[in-house]
């Protein structure tokens, strides 16, 4: 019953949503530089498959780059604000400024620092996206050891180490993984903008631009599609990574 | 005390970023610090990393030859204030889309089954690659008196992004309420409507507002990338894409643009703050959402 | 006319690990007036009952009757008053705009609402906390007002399930003296869960002690040791209490206790 | 929001946009004049001048019916009539390409057949078919022998080395790089520093900024026929002007908002010039057969990176037209305007560093 | 000696208030194996005292010696065992897991942990859910987990800060049962914090009555109904049971109930 539900429901509004699509674009004879049908993307994303895989394959690279930067470099930072109060105090207003920045700004000046013949400064844009979210979520999971577990750590005259490897880690983990799951396909969407701004030539956000320049809308829309699965994928993936390893989260 | 404690680190924390910045470009080599082929440390040539004097100075110089050319500073505050405008309508219309969908999948639950998943999948879609053909769509509507403008394609654009956070924190802040206050809304005997606007509405401030927070932030990234896109005039998003015929010659010039949109998340954020004190009295179970 | 009458009623949940019987082929009558406690083991069914009659569930068979209409004729004619363990208070409405809820709800005016949770918030001795949030009051404040809330309409009928779960023994005995006091004074029954069997004698008429899987009466005790003026600390430690008090502990433990009965050998 | 309006609202004027292909600049000096010295207004046009963003296509904005005519290189519209646009070349105003390839005297890259193992920058966005028809040309393999970087609206990149060999139009990021200091020299980088690869030179330039209009209206709607010719005409007495008064052009194109630095716009408008004069196609915005034949065949046969060309058959015969041109060239020729700049003579600009 | 030897000892908390007297010159001497209860209204220092007694807080003056050392050299040396009102289980880890967590932390090998943990594990019958996680379990369940982790390492004292609050009046009382049995049969001292008279007079050897604001012992009343085998259910219904229930009673209230004594005068 509720299975139905979670999984019917959105694949017959999909379905249905897709159909409108298509009767608007057939009936009303919208042309395809105004809004494609979904049938010619689809055909144009099944003719052109290895074209949008290549182009996806670049982009997630540089995503799957940035999110591991991203994710490492926050939980360093989140442990090291956790435990000095002042890494915390001093870098306050910056990660709240960092949090508020349009960050894909920082493109175009991230390219002359980098390189602009390398893909650093996409996988850089797409880090400093992930980093925000991951920072603040693990500091605050790191932050919010439940009082009675502090005192049994005590109680049992744990060490400090003890103390982060059996309560404080475990204990901070859904929270980073809240953070992980909003970063994945912000790192996706980053890494893609940051392609508007120069760089190498190959992912999706580059054939996004040229297709439409050359007016091949169905073409755009296919590696669009592109994008959205890659940005799927890697939601789906940290979504599992974060099911199986806060499963048992809900008491205690 | 304690506030302005907090205030001094802050500052300090900003001086340090600064003092950082001059010591790398001082001490790193102009190629930066490469490593196999590499860079993986910043170049510090004047172009890459302009000192941030040269930053500041260039702000109180005329931004061209023009005959009335405005200063660099004004010029980014106008661009700053006109991306702020733009952003704030994106905000809102983000925000009333964004309340609407969650009321309407806090009321049905199949609407929340159906539509919560392509809520997740909507923030997917790469919204550059919209741009354009929002300008499009907007053309083609017959809105009566009114004509479509670039800037309500650009504030479309931010609302795309802006409902997303504001759907899902608004979603969550409904779901809130105890069982128990539930019940009780029951017991008295009030309808759904009722139970929704003295029960959920209120009891979703404290998640709603660091939703809208986040809109705010996205509301203005899509402000920023929409305006390169469609090229709309008067904003710093296409001020960054025009400085960056000079970026060469006048390295310090393109980061005035890039501070003016450090400025405008930060007002915008700041604005979102003011909204959480004037609803202080909704907030006194505060949650961290 | 009881003011609840429960026949046949069965209650099942449907669970992922199939169907739950929460309560199996109830028969209650509740006189008007009258105060009956719930007692038995988690599980057993009491707060499912007590929705019941709510009418914030339905049951799966069976007949409920509250004064004579259905439950739910009953809910929207707010012919019951509820409290529940948890305070359950608006954290953003002050005290008073609290006890004021279900009378702005049900329309009463911003004066005579005034008055009447003014009234009320004296009655559980909360004068001067009228203006504060529910945050910036002990568990047991809350639950005085939640109770207070639960007065506002002078129902003839109160719903408690496990009230005073929350509070310390005395406060918890002061909070009880003046619940069989209010009780008395409007004629108001009680359905009233609890856990503590010394806590069910002191306030009840009747003591419904329940047991598990499926739910069902195991015994109904006769308490009615008089009325609110002989429900004094005194009685607490009364012998007819603490008769009382085994009465229901052995209803509860389902046979007589094994070994010696206390009070007759010593 | 458009930047020449300055026409009021004079109900009698028949309202008219164009779409721009980027933003204001002196490579639109032209249309910008017109507007200014009320060229559009004496031939009884509203004109309203709309820019473009990275991502404005700007035959796909007047094929749509958003505007009525658009500025765009003759390549990029060919793709774009064969994916359903029906619109027509009216006037070819540039006559060269003003796209090179340039590079660092140290890198050695005179010919196009040097680009090969280069790292090679373009914009993409329908800039690249010049550059790829060249590559080709030389029988460099454009699919694996070159890395193809995409350059950003800077040219950092090239001056970083990041990129071996960058697009360039001479109008713009050329003087860009002239504009900077050299930190070696400590003074401005030289033309001698540069090599520069024209296409013009090589033989595979393609036709640049030409006026689009829709092909079915200008068909059916007789009106709109006639604004044609009248939009062309105010539009070359705007070249004209910027022709004998680049300084005023420069200035009138600063005045509407373009925040370039007046000593590269001036450049610009004399480097754009210098793409329309002399005219040696029978006066500006006549599209010369042979120059128009070139690109089609360069469309036809050029390969990107991906393996695709522009276009797969001939485009249709409606796809350009001196029709128009001939009328508004007729009228000026009447009025005693000069059209061929014969004697057409440069200024000779000398950039300062930032372009100031 | 002692296990736990408070004295004069006084603790305050400075808050935005102002400073406040938790505990205001307590003196208390618990023997080994002693079973000594504290009752008293919320917010008397109940808690307090017991964190200082675990050393997770320290006193403003006075002294306080476990076991002849100080607070802190018996909490280093694990000399106690500790369980509080919420089980505060690790939830990412199973039930054995989080018994095995003492004894892990003190570096017992896997195996002996493991035997250990099982041998607790049946003690407090959880057998069949040893593999599972703490959210699949009834508060109940949860709380007997922390007990057996309590007792993982055999303290000769147990220190239990109202650890069967959460727990169904049948559970409580055979977990009431079961403790003292362990406690007898350890030798262990235990330290236990009640809001239920009855439990406090079943359980203990003394009652330790305190009264709030500041914080003090207003008396302790002696129990001492006999050793574990006395201590079966039968003695709840028992006539000594009800006496020392009605004193702990008087002692909390400050003073004789008005009214006539109950078991005398019937
Ligand atoms: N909504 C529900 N869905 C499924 N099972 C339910 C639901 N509500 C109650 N139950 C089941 O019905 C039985 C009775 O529950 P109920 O809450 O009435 O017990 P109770 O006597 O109030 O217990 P407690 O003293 O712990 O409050 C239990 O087995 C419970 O698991
Ligand atoms: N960390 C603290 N900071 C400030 N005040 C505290 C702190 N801990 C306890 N108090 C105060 O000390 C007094 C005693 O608190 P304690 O928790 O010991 O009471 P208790 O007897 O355990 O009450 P309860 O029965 O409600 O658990 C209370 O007034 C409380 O507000
Ligand atoms: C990434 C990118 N860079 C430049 C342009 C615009 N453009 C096309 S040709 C040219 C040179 C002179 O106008 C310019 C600036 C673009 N659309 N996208
Ligand atoms: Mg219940
Ligand atoms: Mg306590």
């Amino acid at each position: 019953m509720t299975r139905v539900r979670t999984i019917v429901a959105p694949v017959l509004f999909g379905v249905a949503a897709l159909a409108a699509w298509q009767l608007a674009v057939v009936a009303l004879g919208i042309r395809p530089f105004v809004l494609p049908s979904p049938f010619a993307i689809g055909e144009q994303f099944a003719r052109n498959a290895g074209v949008v895989t290549d182009a996806a394959g670049v982009t997630a690279g540089n995503a799957l780059v940035g999110l591991v930067l991203g994710v490492a470099v926050a939980v360093v930072f989140a442990m090291l604000s956790a435990t000095l109060r002042v890494v915390d105090q001093v870098s306050a207003p910056l990660v709240v400024a960092a949090s508020v920045v349009p960050i894909v700004a920082l493109a175009p000046v991230l390219y002359t620092m980098f390189g602009a013949s390398v893909e650093t400064a996409r996988q850089l844009v797409a880090a400093l996206a992930v980093f925000i979210p991951v920072y603040v979520n693990s500091l605050r999971g790191l932050r919010t050891v439940r009082p009675i577990h502090r005192d049994l750590m005590r109680a049992y005259a744990a060490s400090g180490w003890q103390a982060t490897r059996t309560v404080t880690l475990p204990g901070a983990l859904p929270f980073f993984f809240t953070g992980v799951r909003i970063a994945s396909s912000l790192a996706v969407i980053s890494a893609l903008i940051a392609e508007y701004f120069g760089g190498p030539v190959g992912g999706l956000g580059k054939s996004i631009t040229s297709a439409v320049a050359s007016s091949n809308y169905p073409l755009a829309w296919a590696f669009v599609l592109g994008a959205i699965l890659t940005g799927l994928v890697f939601y789906c993936v940290t979504l599992a990574l974060e099911t199986v390893a806060t499963r048992h989260r809900t008491s205690g | 005390m304690t506030r302005l404690r907090t205030l001094l680190y802050g500052a300090a924390g900003v001086v340090l970023l600064g003092v950082l910045w001059e010591t790398y470009k001082a001490l790193a080599p102009a190629e930066g610090v490469v490593i196999g082929g590499l860079t993986v440390l910043p170049r510090t040539s004047d172009i890459a990393m302009p000192h941030l004097w040269d930053i500041a100075t260039r702000l109180t110089e005329p931004i061209n030859g023009a005959r009335f050319a405005l200063n660099l500073w004004e010029a980014v505050l106008f661009a700053a204030l006109f991306t702020l405008g733009v952003a704030g309508v994106g905000w809102l219309v983000g925000v009333v889309v964004g309340l609407a969908i969650a009321t309407l999948m806090q009321r049905f639950r199949t609407a929340e089954s159906a539509l919560l998943p392509w809520v997740v999948l909507s923030q997917t879609v790469p919204l550059i690659a919209l741009a354009p053909l929002v300008r499009r769509w907007g053309g083609q509507l017959e809105l009566g008196a009114i004509e479509w403008q670039d800037w309500m394609s650009v504030a479309v654009i931010a609302s795309y992004l802006a409902f997303f956070p504001v759907s899902i924190g608004a979603l969550r802040g409904f779901s809130s309420p105890d069982a128990a206050h539930l019940d009780l809304m029951r017991s008295y005997g009030v309808g759904w409507w009722r139970t929704f606007l003295r029960l959920r509405v209120p009891a979703s401030v404290p998640y709603l507002l660091p939703a809208l927070r986040l809109a705010a932030a996205n509301a203005v990234v899509g402000t920023v990338v929409a305006e390169v896109s469609i090229g709309l005039r008067g904003g710093v998003g296409r001020m960054i894409v025009e400085f960056a015929a000079s970026a060469s010659s006048d390295p310090a010039k393109q980061w005035a643009p890039i501070l003016g949109a450090v400025l405008v998340g930060l007002v915008a954020a700041g604005a979102v703050a003011l909204l959480g004190l004037a609803l202080k009295p909704y907030r006194r179970a505060e949650v961290d959402a | 006319m009881n003011a609840v009458s429960v026949r046949s009623v069965t209650k099942t949940f449907a669970t992922r690990g199939g169907a739950v019987t929460a309560l199996a082929n109830i028969d209650l009558e509740i006189a008007a007036g009258e105060f009956v406690s719930l007692i038995g083991p988690s599980g057993c069914g009491k707060s499912t009952l007590l929705r019941l009659i709510a009418d914030l569930d339905e049951p799966s068979s069976g007949e409920l009757a509250v004064f004579g209409k259905t439950a739910r004729q009953a809910r929207l004619d707010q012919d019951y008053g509820i409290a529940f363990q948890q305070a359950g208070l608006l954290p953003w409405r002050t005290v008073r705009a609290n006890i004021e809820l279900p009378l702005e709800l049900h329309g009463m005016g911003r004066a005579a609402r005034r008055a009447r949770a003014d009234e009320l918030i004296d009655l559980v001795g909360l004068g001067d906390f009228a203006d504060r949030h529910p945050d910036q009051l002990s568990g047991g404040m809350q639950q005085r007002v939640a109770i207070a809330r639960s007065l506002a309409e002078s129902p003839r009928l109160l719903l408690m399930d496990e009230p005073f779960g929350a509070l310390d023994e005395m406060t918890r005995e002061r909070m009880q003296a003046e619940l069989v006091r209010l009780a008395g004074e409007t004629g108001a029954a009680v359905v009233f869960v609890t856990h503590s069997i010394p806590e069910a004698v002191f306030l009840s008429d009747r003591v419904v002690v329940m047991s598990p899987r499926p739910g069902r009466i195991r015994e109904i005790v006769e308490v009615r040791l008089g009325g609110a003026e002989r429900r004094t600390d005194a009685l607490r430690e009364d012998a007819a209490f603490f008769d009382r008090v085994s009465a229901v502990r052995e209803a509860l433990h389902g046979a007589p206790v094994a070994g010696v009965r206390g009070v007759e050998t010593r | 929001g458009g930047g020449g309006d300055d026409s009021g609202g004079d109900s009698d004027l028949t309202p008219v946009s164009l779409q721009l292909q980027w933003v204001a600049q002196a490579q639109f000096a032209g249309y910008y004049a017109a507007a200014e010295q009320g060229f559009y207004e004496d031939e009884g046009l509203d004109v309203t001048i709309l820019e473009a963003g990275t991502d404005t296509v700007p035959i796909d904005s007047l094929a749509a019916g958003d505007v009525d005519y658009a500025i765009s290189w003759v390549p990029k519209v060919l793709g774009s009539i064969e994916g359903g646009a029906e619109v027509t070349d009216v006037a070819q105003i540039f006559e060269r390409s003003a796209t090179t390839q340039i590079s660092f005297k140290d890198k050695n890259i005179t010919s196009p057949a040097d680009l090969a193992g280069k790292k090679v920058g373009s914009w993409g966005f329908g800039n690249e078919w010049e550059l790829f028809a060249g590559m080709q040309q030389a029988g460099v393999d454009t699919a694996g022998g070159i890395e193809l970087v995409q350059q950003a609206f800077d040219m950092n990149g090239f001056l970083a080395g990041d990129i071996d060999a960058a697009q360039a139009m001479t109008y713009n990021e050329y003087a860009q790089v002239l504009e900077t200091v050299n930190p070696a020299t400590g003074e401005l980088y030289q033309p001698e520093d540069l090599n520069v690869i024209d296409w013009n030179e090589q033989g595979t330039a393609m036709l640049q900024d030409a006026i689009w209009a829709d092909a079915a209206r200008l068909a059916d709607d007789e009106a709109y026929a006639a604004t044609t010719v009248k939009f062309i005409k105010a539009s070359i007495k705007g070249w004209l002007f910027a022709r004998d008064n680049p300084e005023d052009a420069a200035q009138i194109v600063a005045d509407a908002g373009s925040t370039l630095p007046a000593g590269h716009q001036l450049w610009m408008t004399n480097e754009v010039n210098k793409l329309i004069w002399p005219s040696t196609s029978g006066g500006i915005g006549m599209i010369d057969e042979a120059a128009w034949e070139q690109t089609v065949s360069i469309a036809l046969e050029t390969k990107n990176e991906t393996g695709a060309t522009i276009i797969t058959q001939e485009p249709p015969a409606n796809a350009h037209t001196n029709e128009y041109v001939e009328q508004a060239l007729a009228e000026l020729e009447e009025e005693g305007e000069d059209v061929t700049g014969d004697g057409f003579e440069p200024l000779t600009v000398t950039l300062k560093e930032g372009g100031e």
